[in-house]
């Protein structure tokens, strides 16, 4: 098939491959693209190694369906109510399987995709100094200051297979505009080998172009664009979606045995087809809801020449 | 105050009496994000909030925010950058205070979120987030805890975000505020700095399992004003964060 | 004097001292902040460090003027015409005095800005090598990769005491909205000691809240924000000013001898006391040729809640 | 083309030619702009143009533009980013190939923008700008050069944009354009590819210092076509670039 545009299966399908180190939720608590999480779940995906920073409870969710191998991450759980319960089955007793977690803080797994990102094997810090995260660390070495300064910390690169982006719009192309919380979404973009963008609404190509400044991502280094509105639904989109409290709740809740995980699973991912029914399964009322509907615009910003 | 205030809410302001006027602060979430509304509401008008996302605000969010990623703390922030541009502001030196929890303490303010080994099994936690980074790079710490004897502990399981060390370059834990009062946690010592109205020395001794520094002169922490509850009234008006069975005052 | 609004004179005269290092032209041709060259070369200011990426004209007037007695800088001419008579002049024969030239290409000035952005000693690259530039450069180490790669240099932090950037539009504290070319003004605001902003317009702190992500400069780091609109000419502001070719080929033509130099220093910069009378002795027609009347603005984008 | 054309114009769709559908090309100022546009218009219509100040742009200008910064590059462009993330994409190998010239260059592809010493006299240039981190970092390099003895040297008085040498990692000089010929730079030789219409072999060693690898059998560069012509002319209507007092065909 030529050009990017892609249904989410087929994107899931093309570019994420068992044993893919993944990186996604990099816009922290906004933005997690959980359409493409239920779709890797649905596909079975394999030995996958997650990277994000906080991860809120989509790595919980790829974690407990047996998709993970690996957790490459600052955070892991549910911010709405704390602990990740299937991530602590799987690190506590291995169910459904056990996984390795490479422990990091919010600035070092920055700076390890940021040194992919620039091309370097890593980047220096002094992050971390006195605290055990750093020590043994696969991916931390001492180093000293050229210079003559403080010794400092080595954060090593790490390059993400693919990284999955949820943003408000996109042109065909892949080119992205993306407001709100940016958090990691830069460094994994530029480090990832592969991106798979979803959006809220593929935009003719002149409506990016009319403002570069807000292209996150520039379309060459996408390989798969995916129109799916509601696509990061319960976490929200500035401007078009507010976060919907209720499910991180009700995934905590329920999530707390593995029967009852196996039954969030089963109602709102493996019996639904696509993102699609799950918006349908939420419901007109809900969606009408958490739709945003006021109009709180940028100013004006002139790119006449 | 006829109606009394909740400990949380005793917290939330001893938090905001951290934040001094035109200060930076790596604010986080909860009690925190309370206290630094509150303290910009009364006396530190100038302050500026970070927070890990890459959000930066000179006023609280206009509505009830659960995560720092919602929509009403991006609508009317002064700036939304890149994580990894408050994180340089953060170890450049340019934050003055940070908030850090955790689910252990010890006396050299060491704090664990990552895991621990009650009865020698191993409990996962989530782990660091920002914290370690804010812990290492803020110009101080200020910790907020629950006080039980669970979570005070003389060695931690793991340190997430490390306290005072030999190799520290700046800040460190300054104060900790509990549920049972603040204490200075500077130069790497433990000392009471107030206990909170009706709190007792044996109650903050039964509730740590290391020394504290502690007599009989003890402060008693100021309680919140009328108006500093009804700003946290304000800003958490279902007591998401702040509401307590029990009520003091 | 409360807040942080000044006039140009002020901000100068309160922000740039003798001796500074001063970090200028980091969006490359456009928005180099000639309103702010001008008044620094009226204050006499001397033994300036002048710090950029390819400075065009800017640094060839400074250096002509004698402020400066230390260039760090990509590249140091007139982008319309070549080299930089005044450059040359004081490199080749010390008139009007002798300056040192710390040489350095875009990608390395950028890690010098960017390592004392992050708060680091130095940034690793692999930028540079097999050349002269980056040989017995004072700012450039060997350094070795701590994980087994190949060897890379390290770039030694570069902070500047004060950088001066013009936008289109800030508020009162400094909240700065810069859209167009960034190049390197972030890097070079947050390693800065201080900021002196200068911008077409203030506006109300709703207009820069309406959208954070246009915010390139977050006002707690700035120091002094001035209103100069036109106070980047002859340089280009997108949607204000168009750039004006001919000051710079005219400049280039005027400053190949002392002489010419110093007539055109007397014409453009000290016989006019302020940029209001540069902008009257450019002259109503050359104004409205350069002033941007068309609209092309940027996509709505909606961050309400 | 009745009206012939110049050299700078045969220059340009030499540059052209260098140019592949969809690559990332780090573009520059004067002839390689040109080309790019040039490339894009004809049989590279995917490619992507990126320039040091930040912008990234699918398809050239709307109007003739002086520098990279220039208005008329910011609008319509996919992306104005920072320098340095443009810069990593670079360091990274993201950049499939980068145009560069110079005012003296050897045998190995070395260039020099920095310092000349004629007569021992020292000329200063205005340095490398972007220069030196496209010859070191982009996956090839294309030169541009005015093909003169005094530029061509056995060994250029500064390094600015390092050629070939032992310790690079990737890419490397591969095509060299002149006003005389199209050269071959890959693997640290010099050979001729073409010689422009007109043009010996004995005007080239007249030309240049060091030897060059270069028989009869050499090939005519071939001349642009009436659809490049048209291109050009509209992309550079007044000849700020591509006018030339001299013209060939």
């Amino acid at each position: 098939m030529n050009g990017k545009r892609r249904g989410l299966h087929e994107a899931i399908a093309e570019n994420v491959r068992d044993g893919d180190a993944v990186a996604l939720g990099l816009a922290l608590e906004s933005g997690i693209p959980f359409a493409a999480v239920h779709e890797i779940i649905r596909q079975r995906k394999k030995d996958l190694s997650l990277i994000g920073p906080i991860s809120d409870m989509a790595f919980d969710q790829l974690i407990g369906a047996g998709t993970a191998g690996r957790v490459i991450a600052a955070w892991v759980g549910n911010v709405a109510g704390g602990s990740g319960y299937a991530f602590r089955r799987a690190v506590e007793r291995g169910i459904p399987r056990a996984i390795e977690v490479e422990d990091h803080s919010n600035f070092t797994v920055g700076l390890a995709l940021k040194a992919a990102a620039m091309g370097l094997p890593y980047l220096p810090t002094f992050t971390g100094i006195g605290g055990d995260i750093v020590k043994d660390h696969p991916r931390v070495r001492p180093v000293t200051d050229p210079f003559g300064g403080p010794s400092l910390l080595a954060v090593g690169a790490l390059r993400p297979d693919v990284a999955i982006v949820h943003v408000q719009r996109a042109d065909e192309d892949g080119n992205a505009h993306l407001w709100g919380n940016l958090g990691l979404v830069v460094e994994a973009a530029y480090s990832a080998r592969r991106i798979i963008l979803t959006c809220e609404e593929i935009v003719p190509r002149d409506v990016i172009r009319s403002d570069p400044n807000r292209t996150q991502i520039p379309g060459f280094l996408v390989n798969a664009v995916v129109e799916e509105p509601g696509g990061a639904l319960p976490a929200s989109v500035q401007g078009y979606w507010r976060r919907d409290f209720a499910p991180f709740l009700d995934y905590h809740r329920r999530s707390s045995t593995v029967g009852g995980f196996q039954a969030w699973l089963q109602e709102w991912v493996l019996d639904l087809p696509d993102r699609g029914a799950y918006l349908q399964r939420l419901g007109q009322p809900a969606l009408a809801r958490l739709r945003v509907r006021e109009e709180r615009l940028a100013a004006p910003a002139n790119f006449a020449p | 105050m006829s109606e009394g205030y909740t400990p949380r809410e005793l917290m939330v302001v001893a938090a905001g009496r951290e934040i001094h006027d035109l200060e930076v602060v790596f604010v986080g979430m909860r009690l925190p994000l309370l206290g630094f509304g509150l303290a910009k509401a009364t006396h530190a008008p100038g302050a500026i909030g970070l927070f890990e996302n890459g959000v930066i605000r000179d006023r609280p969010a206009e509505a009830f925010i659960y995560t720092m990623g919602d929509p009403p703390n991006i609508a009317g922030a002064v700036a939304c950058v890149r994580l990894l541009d408050v994180m340089s502001l953060l170890q450049q030196g340019r934050v003055d205070v940070g908030f850090l929890g955790g689910a252990e303490i010890d006396p050299m303010g060491n704090l664990n979120t990552t895991k621990t080994m009650p009865g020698g099994q191993l409990v996962r936690l989530p782990g660091s987030g920002g914290a370690g980074d804010i812990a290492s790079l803020a110009g101080r710490t200020v910790l907020i805890m629950d006080h039980e004897p669970r979570r005070f502990k003389e060695h931690v399981a793991y340190i997430t975000s490390p306290g005072h060390h030999a190799d520290r370059r700046r800040g460190g834990p300054a104060t900790l505020i509990t549920t049972l009062g603040v204490f200075d946690l500077r130069q790497g010592r433990f000392r009471v700095n107030s206990l909170h109205p009706g709190v007792t020395a044996a109650a903050v001794r039964a509730a740590t399992a290391f020394e504290v520094e502690l007599d009989d002169s003890v402060e008693t922490t100021t309680p919140p004003s009328a108006e500093e509850l009804a700003y946290i009234r304000h800003a958490d008006p279902e007591g998401f964060w702040t509401g307590d069975p029990v009520r003091n005052g």
